[in-house]
């Protein structure tokens, strides 16, 4: 029998056919590749080139030698045209962008693919084989793969989209414990649901798209309700996690038009997709669930004492410190990045390198809001990545700093994290700034970090702050020093 | 239960390929340091893009006006992903791609 | 060339499965430190030893005393290479296993 | 038309069909899962086993469920036998061989494997599908999947009998240039006749099975000429490369019998292996075209200045520079393992610690006869495993040491290595006793090391021999102290 499969399959086997399979062949290695070097700070930038070539081959061997049922592809001149319309939308919003709006583009993109996923589930839903549905009725792998990439797909999409609004700061969030039993009571009906039309037995499939319409439907509530009460710090690893659901939804298209690179692609991404999100978390000392139940954040816990005097510092007084110690670790956090001030930052530093001072930067892996956010930033302003710390290293140089500077962080640099069990950061390592013999935090004025809770180190006996936005005191700082 | 074998049998070899490629997408990322956390997300998102695939077949075979504008939907949607996902990989690389090299 | 293309079409999955293997495979040992080449190597070996699969199927559809003459002594080398294979790697690794625990 | 075949394969799908495929992937995951963690300190024993698992539970799934043609597997009695009778010797060879013949044996049981392969091509070949003959004559995917594991199965086979043989002491060396381009004239031929046999056309294959059996005679011909000319130090390295060819016709086997397991299992193999190969020779500082084409050792080359005259130590003086040197440094090679002597050595490092002397061990990644020799030697001894030095860390820290004891060692410790470029080990990374403040030499006379050169490192100043078999040497040297 294995014997008339394949002379079947070879009866079917065309030039052109044999030619799609082996572009795929090579765009699947290419997408391998590619991964690979994204992984490697060296090689990134190129891997991530020899994967779009290899996309690129995927797409158009497909237009050209893809047959289905002996047809090649029709329509050419609108497909043409709706790659082109998106080729023009994707590369303007990709290339206009600020820096700063990074992650909320990639969970943008990363919705579209969830939503072209959930579509073609939608259009391919009526063509099942007759023969499966004969044989099994709707309980057949091809229903199941379809309903599969709808649900995930959708799922994907709606909640990119509102990680989108998030992080953009159009959406805020909505914390509340109903929220988290609504969800999975919808988790629970979606896969219900999923079951209960695999179950209808020998019906037309087209006489039952109302109820995959509406799984369609629900499928997007939950994908909005899922993200919903995360709060927007969390915002990347659930990107990260929609990024490997989208990959998944993906691959159920391979599955469907039996198409090895769609599969091969899709799984990829999945399973990268789910191990960087557990990398994440891990960076941020978070556990998934955590991050996806245990809202961050949000006033209530972490009850620091903040009876504590606060002692501020004028800008002439940092100004000497800085000048005359020898040794000064800047740490940058998000308020960095908000005041856009790190090229002012590399401006102090070669000044103070100039006058003798050794200068050095701490990274925390998660200051800012997406990973690696810090270095971009530093990397923009030109700044030797020999100068950039990792925490572990800081840490262990901590003592012998004589000044650190905190620069719009808050959360990487609380104490708590080490101290208070109770507190919501518990846990996570900081960067132990509290160990220098003299702290300047710059930032505007008390207010709070991410996670939304006090900060001891402002209280600590060593620390002057010095209020005003990041880039503000820095200029007054750089000229202050010029001037000495 | 027995459809379910069925379809195990019928897609065994695709079933292969797919637990394959979720060891080797564990493989491949498990040593990423976290400065590239963002930028290889972003390239993985990039490559789900192929998903566009599947929307140029349904729109290469549609029928009905209704397939053509839900694939023609479906074709831009997907191109987004992919063009957009691979141009913002490459700006967010190219910010410290110099910086990169002198550490080698 | 025909033919060629031909196999390639209805191998294709096959394909697929022999190049993910490949990157796995190359993935998977890359770190492999230098005391481990030669457990690791053996432990390997032993894993080939699944041509004995193919013995057995040969063996289980032998028609002529030749094909089973055969067939017997694939079995037979495909059992050695695979017991052989496993049980001596453990030996191996037996003898250093309880200091290479104190080192993690 | 994909419908159609689809159905095709679902029509002959049976229950015990998916409970074989089922099996096959989970043995196949198991094998993915044992080769990770063969490849990390803690937890290679277990991954050994794992892989074990997934091989029984891949044959026992096979002689159980697999159906050819609706039929399934007949024999079991004489396949049960067999099975038995592979694993009792398999067992028996392997537990009772000692752990200096471990490369022989692991080259034994590969032979094996490759010889299995060659047979089941060998009775694969007149089987071949009808429908392909008389669609492409010979000239089709099937044939090209015999023949090719017929070779390589044949040539694994060969070349690992060989490899036993030189590494058992059995087979000497060949050295000749001539054999060389015998070697490349074989495998020309080796590829034409494959080419050759496909190109017949329309025939019937057992009409041609006399051409099949010239191939493989050919082809075991190559395997031994292949090995014959590469020194018995470099087998190591051709063991590997042999063990992932023996991989690649286990997947030959997978193409034929559109067998899974066999396929992930042999190419899994095929491509670790040939990256442990790259592995090896990199530890070695050689590259493979160097292993195979360019014969190692051998007299002619490396000709040191002799003139020198070398210093003889008595054992009582030895014993007592060991026993009054603050630090003390054991440089084990290859005729530490001949001699057994490791057992004596940890008795002698425990006799120094106890007298205050510190002592550790330089472990070089090629001492001895294969990779890791050293480690399990010492290992087995029980000798703590934070005692022993990396190469580098040794080297760093050698000008400290005041007395290095080389005990059976010689190519790891010779400065040709880093002075000679002559040298056949030249730039080969060495442990470099030559900088320890003292050196005593343990060995049995002038003997050479595997790459058959002079030491210039006997005849140094610094440098005192103490002849005699390694093992009586050391308990000589432990009973003068024990009595000091
Ligand atoms: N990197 C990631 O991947 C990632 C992802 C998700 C979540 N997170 C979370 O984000 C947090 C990052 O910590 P972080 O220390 O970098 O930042 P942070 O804890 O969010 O604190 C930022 C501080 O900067 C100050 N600030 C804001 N705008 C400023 C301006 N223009 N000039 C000067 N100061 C300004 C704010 O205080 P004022 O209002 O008083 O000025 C605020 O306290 C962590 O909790 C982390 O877990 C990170
Ligand atoms: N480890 C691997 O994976 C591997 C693989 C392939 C090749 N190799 C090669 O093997 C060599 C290993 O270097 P090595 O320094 O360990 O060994 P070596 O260079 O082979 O030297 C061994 C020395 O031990 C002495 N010896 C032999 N039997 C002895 C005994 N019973 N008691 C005392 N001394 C004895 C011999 O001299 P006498 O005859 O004077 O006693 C000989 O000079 C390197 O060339 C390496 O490239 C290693």
């Amino acid at each position: 029998m294995d014997e008339l499969i394949k002379v079947r399959e070879i009866l079917q086997f065309t030039l052109g056919g044999s030619v799609l399979e082996i572009t795929y062949m090579i765009a699947s290695i290419l997408f391998i590749i590619g991964l690979k070097m994204l992984s490697h700070p060296d090689t990134a930038r190129r891997g991530n080139i020899w994967a779009a070539v290899g996309m690129a081959l995927a797409i158009i061997s497909t237009i050209v030698f893809h047959q289905q049922d002996g047809e090649h592809i029709g329509n050419i001149g609108w497909i043409l045209g709706a790659i082109a319309l998106g080729t023009i939308i994707g590369t303007l919003i990709a290339k206009r962008v600020q820096m700063t709006a990074m992650p909320q583009l990639v969970s943008f993109f990363n919705g579209m693919g969830g939503g072209a996923a959930a579509l073609i589930s939608l259009m391919e839903f009526p063509h099942i084989s007759q023969a499966l549905i004969t044989r099994h009725g709707l309980l057949n792998g091809q229903v199941l793969v379809i309903l599969l990439g709808l649900m995930i797909g959708s799922v994907s999409f709606a909640g990119s989209m509102i990680a989108y609004g998030k992080l953009d700061g159009k959406i805020g969030d909505i914390r509340s414990g109903v929220l988290r039993i609504v969800n999975i009571a919808l988790l629970v009906l979606l896969l219900g649901f999923i079951v209960y039309i695999m179950s209808l037995g020998q019906v037309e499939p087209s006489n039952v798209m109302y109820l995959v319409y509406i799984l369609f439907a629900v499928s997007l509530i939950y994908g909005v309700s899922f993200v919903m009460p995360i709060g927007g710090a969390d915002m990347p690893v659930v990107i990260s996690l929609l990024n490997s659901f989208t990959g998944v939804a993906a691959a159920m298209g391979g599955f469907l038009y039996d198409n090895q690179v769609m599969l091969t692609g899709g799984i990829l991404v999945g399973s990268a997709g789910t191990i960087l999100t557990v990398l994440m978390c891990k960076a941020m000392n978070r556990s998934l669930t955590n991050v996806i139940i245990g809202a961050f954040g949000g006033g209530a816990s972490g009850e620091a004492d903040q009876d504590g005097h606060i002692k501020q510092i004028g800008v002439p007084d940092a100004a000497v410190l800085l000048n005359y110690s020898p040794r000064v670790l800047i740490i940058p956090g998000y308020g960095l990045a908000v005041a856009q001030a790190q090229m002012l930052c590399h401006e102090l530093d070669k000044l103070l390198e100039r006058n003798g001072v050794d200068v050095k930067y701490a990274i925390h892996p998660v200051a800012g809001r997406m990973p690696g956010h810090m270095n971009v930033l530093l990397a923009e302003a030109d700044i030797p990545y020999d100068k950039l710390l990792e925490s572990e290293e800081a840490n262990q140089q901590m003592e012998d700093v004589d000044v650190a500077i905190v620069i719009g962080a808050n959360d990487v640099v609380n104490p708590a994290a080490e101290d208070d069990p109770s507190s919501p950061i518990a846990g996570m390592p900081i960067l132990q700034a509290y160990k220098a013999r003299n702290i300047i935090v710059m930032k505007r004025g008390m207010g709070k970090g991410y996670a939304g809770i006090e900060n001891n180190l402002f209280f600590d006996e060593k620390t002057n702050m010095l209020f005003g936005n990041a880039k503000e005191s820095l200029q007054q700082v750089v000229n202050e020093i010029k001037n000495m | 239960m027995e459809s379910i074998l069925e379809f195990i049998y019928v897609h065994r070899e695709m079933i292969f390929i797919v637990i394959l490629s979720v060891f080797l997408g564990i493989e491949i990322i498990s040593n990423v340091p976290s400065v590239l956390h963002t930028p290889l997300m972003s390239g993985a998102n990039a490559i789900h893009g192929v998903v566009v695939i599947g929307a140029i077949i349904v729109m290469g075979h549609a029928e009905t006006t209704l397939a053509m504008i839900f694939g023609f939907i479906a074709v831009v949607l997907g191109t987004l992903n992919v063009v957009g996902g691979f141009v913002v990989t490459d700006r967010m690389l190219g910010m410290f791609r110099n910086k990169q090299k002198r550490r080698s």
